[in-house]
């Protein structure tokens, strides 16, 4: 079959999305991944956005911010920043999808500043990013899988996923349990319960192990039972593009 | 009392140099351009400028040099990335220096919620863990009932709101529909809100549909009939997001000298906002034209 | 996922002794008096009910016997004046004896904005000079930047929140309009929420108007079709107030013995809502009906 | 000219509204006065209520609570309890109205209980009263005027007004600034700059000092300049009865 990187990184989202579940959404491939999730495996999820809306369903036109007219019109609830906060305050998120510039092992991200050829770059900061971070019952991180972008402690931690590891959420009190997934362009992670260090689950078809580890800012801890991600299905894949038709994001 | 009166007029005598100004407080949409564009005009000096997210609207100010200070969480260009002249201010201090109080976007609304709720704080368990959550304006506070720590966030006091709205009478009344952001909370928290408005109704037509009333004119000094105010940020019912637009500008923004190139043809060789839209051409602006039938169900108020 | 049954149903499954119930959110409007009937009918016991006021409902539940604390601004009856139930209660001890934690209005709705956000506290200003403000719901805090001595209120968290609504579909998701009181604050400061509605829309017609929906149905466990389950109360496009029937209660609800035959005749002798309707009359029911053309304007979500 | 006390106390009412002050209005007669006001003194002035209405006109119609349709039909704002509040609690509201069951020389507010042949009688409770006699730059009080109802101390402070005298407010930190005239079914009363004692500044035309002393639970202060309260004109008369035709609050 065929498909694009993103297409699997989509389907992928997708996957980790369960029926009935809160999810905080935001643009691009989850987006797309709440999509496929809707038609396919969580039927009664809702989708919520940061500046207040909230969906049972995704819009079918495409758009590129979630503030677009088509995002708004045909939505179940158009409230205010506080609204969808108080949610995610509360406990009430279930998944929130989030990304960065930089990724470290223990599911930190930044997305603040880094430095290139001794240069500090300035970023656009955190949005929404470190709210659900901290208080979502679970994130999934989707990155693009680069060396530079994958180094062993970020620069800045914009939004905190296991901080150094072990008990530190915890220690720090954040109410939300942290990432439970990183999906990359070339494979999937989880974290070890105990550690909380990131560890390769699943290659993407193709993808070498040793491609991953070069493109890793740390040596790679690897899940014993170590699969390959199961390549998108002919439905799965019919979702994203009916999504995406033109192949906007998935391209 | 009418508070009708022109762009130019309301940020002549609203704004002064050195003020804490939110605007774009309905996140990607709804954006006050045609207010930012005459605060550019006029060469406005030294603000702060107050939002979550107002796409590339503070990267604008920024880039011609109204600007001292960002309270936000996020400045940059959202379908395109980065804000070039944002980098260049925090990267290289061109044209200024800027300071940036950073915030998420749960905070920032939080800093607002507290100066319209009229407390000088409010208590959250955001954040914790982000390093930028150690900035002065985050403190530690302790629940009196369980003991439980959390954080404070500091009011945030603008001294200006400059909202665009899709409805307003001549008081500055308005009607706003679509995702709302922290657009309530900016005009609540502000000393004054500026209204720009798609459509200037009668009060009548406001009081008919209340529960619609997000601001009300008590709050409001100056009100502007500014139809397509918010181009090229979308306003429900009125207008789609021009996305060229942005793009346009993020590749010209590149170099200080683009973006200089930028502002003189859209901002400054054009006197008002007519100017701008003449400068658009009525074909762009007729693509960006609402289509469809969606419309919401009218209410009953009878008794 | 059809949340559609009947109001006995409802009740059974969903309200068990001892919980803390929020209803009569939105003050003197919209108070589900049908839902309270059927609480008093299925004799739930030990309840408390929060509300900063919700005019006759919780001196019937209290004088029910259903009731064991309130949490609460004002217990009476609006127009007529002090509730005779909750007076007998709360001086003597019957039917039971009734704790009550003290509000003001804005410290309810405070607690319920409090659990609503997941904070176990809001800051505030107000009733600092009040006798009930040192009771153990309210404790000093400080605030961490001026080091300004505030009152924080501590969080309130219904076990349940009853709302009557005018629309809601079969999912829950609600539309009210009018005034909000602390509707929206109980709904999403509950662990579940209730709705008795007007009409039951379609899921498509609640899309049509997002910014009118103050309910998201997934907060919500059951839906009930209760057309006129407001009243006495009104209900903005459907129900005028019956202030009659307020009045004709507080004569009768003065001794002990005419609130057991008020509760016989309105509760006990009918099976239902609808028993209730129809022991109300048609002709009474008729002049309930709103008059007038007071429509809200249509809002255009095109783009 | 003919007219009722009540109809006097609503006038009184009215004429201490100044044009676009924001007013916590509430039932009976501030509504009315309100009503008054904005007819004749003060067109630009905006009634807030309780429930989260504001009004720039009363409603013709009559009504009994503040939630009442006619009252929610053509308001310019329908939001929430913390929407209203949030204006009192920021400084923006100018004036609000309030009574209670006992009021003492300090302008305290009693509507939690009283005692009655020894025997403890339980009232309503506070609803917005304390918010507003908290909060609110002024408070005006409306009162029958009846000597059980004006004890030197109140039995329970419900709203708070001068506590114990003096500098009682400033020292504890209440920010709005305290009842600035009490209108009741007598007099009218003042409070003194110093020691913010009430002080009765007219009597209602027919009224002597020895009735108002006879049905006032401590020694009256009597302002120096004791004036006779000016009558209804016949324009205030004819809004009083245009809102309230037939008498409902005013006979």
């Amino acid at each position: 079959m065929d498909y694009t990187p993103r297409e699997l990184m989509v389907v992928a989202a997708a996957r980790e999305i369960r029926d009935g579940e809160i999810i905080f959404v935001g643009m691009r491939l989850p987006l797309l991944g709440f999509a496929v999730a809707k038609e396919i495996y969580a039927p009664r999820a809702i989708g919520i956005f940061e500046n207040g809306v909230m969906r049972d369903w995704p819009a079918r036109e495409a758009f590129l911010t979630i503030s677009d007219p088509p995002n708004v019109a045909g939505s179940l609830y158009c409230g205010s920043v506080l609204d969808v906060m108080a949610l995610l305050q509360s406990g009430r998120v279930d998944l929130g999808f989030i990304g960065g510039a930089e990724v470290d092992r223990f599911g930190n991200l930044n997305t603040h500043w880094v430095e290139e050829k001794g240069k500090r770059i300035r970023l656009p900061g955190s949005g929404g990013a470190a709210d659900i971070a901290t208080m979502a019952s679970r994130c999934i991180i989707i990155m693009n899988h680069e060396r530079r972008r994958f180094p062993p402690k970020v620069h800045f931690v914009t939004s905190a996923g296991y901080g150094n590891g072990a008990h530190w959420r915890e220690q720090e009190r954040l109410s939300g349990g942290g990432p439970s997934r990183v999906i990359t362009s070339l494979g999937i992670f989880s974290f070890d319960p105990v550690t909380r260090e990131m560890v390769l689950s699943s290659t993407h078809p193709g993808v070498s192990v040793e491609e991953i580890q070069r493109e890793t800012g740390w040596p790679l801890r690897i899940q014993e039972d170590l699969r390959e991600t199961d390549p998108p299905s002919a439905d799965e894949l019919a979702v994203v593009r009916k999504y995406d038709p033109k192949g906007v994001w998935t391209s | 009392m009418d508070k009708l009166c022109s762009l130019r007029e309301a940020i002549t005598e609203e704004i002064e140099d050195g003020m804490a100004v939110a605007m774009g407080c309905t996140l990607e949409s709804l954006i006050p351009f045609a207010a930012g564009y005459e605060i550019i005009r006029q060469k406005k000096r030294d603000l702060t400028l107050i939002a979550p997210i107002s796409d590339i609207q503070f990267d604008q100010l920024i880039g011609a040099g109204c600007v001292r200070r960002v309270i936000a969480s996020w400045v940059g260009n959202v379908a395109a990335g980065l804000g070039h002249n944002f980098r260049r201010a925090a990267e290289e201090g061109v044209p200024y220096p800027l300071e940036i109080e950073e915030h998420s976007n749960f905070t920032v609304a939080l800093g607002l919620k507290a100066a319209a709720m009229g407390v000088s704080f409010l208590p959250t368990k955001t954040v914790r863990g982000s390093d930028f959550s150690r900035a002065e304006h985050f403190r530690s506070v302790t629940c009196p009932f369980g003991g439980e720590e959390l954080l404070a966030v500091r009011s945030i006091v603008p001294d200006v709101a400059i909202l665009h709205v899709q409805k307003s009478d001549c008081e500055g009344n308005a009607h706003v529909w679509g995702n709302l952001g922290v657009a309530h909370e900016a005009a609540f928290a502000a000393k004054k809100v500026i209204l720009s408005s798609e459509e200037i109704v009668t009060h009548e037509h406001i009081l008919s549909d209340p529960n619609r009333t997000i601001i009300p004119g008590f709050l409001v000094c100056r009100v502007i009939h500014e139809p397509l105010g918010s181009h090229p940020s979308p306003a429900q019912g009125y207008a789609r997001r021009d996305d060229d637009f942005y793009f346009d500008y993020h590749d010209l923004s590149r170099s200080r000298k683009g973006t200089l190139s930028w502002l003189e043809k859209w901002v400054f060789s054009v006197k008002d906002h007519a100017g701008y839209l003449a400068l658009l051409g009525e074909e762009r602006l007729k693509g960006l034209k609402p289509q469809g039938d969606l419309f919401s169900p009218r209410v009953s108020f009878n008794f």
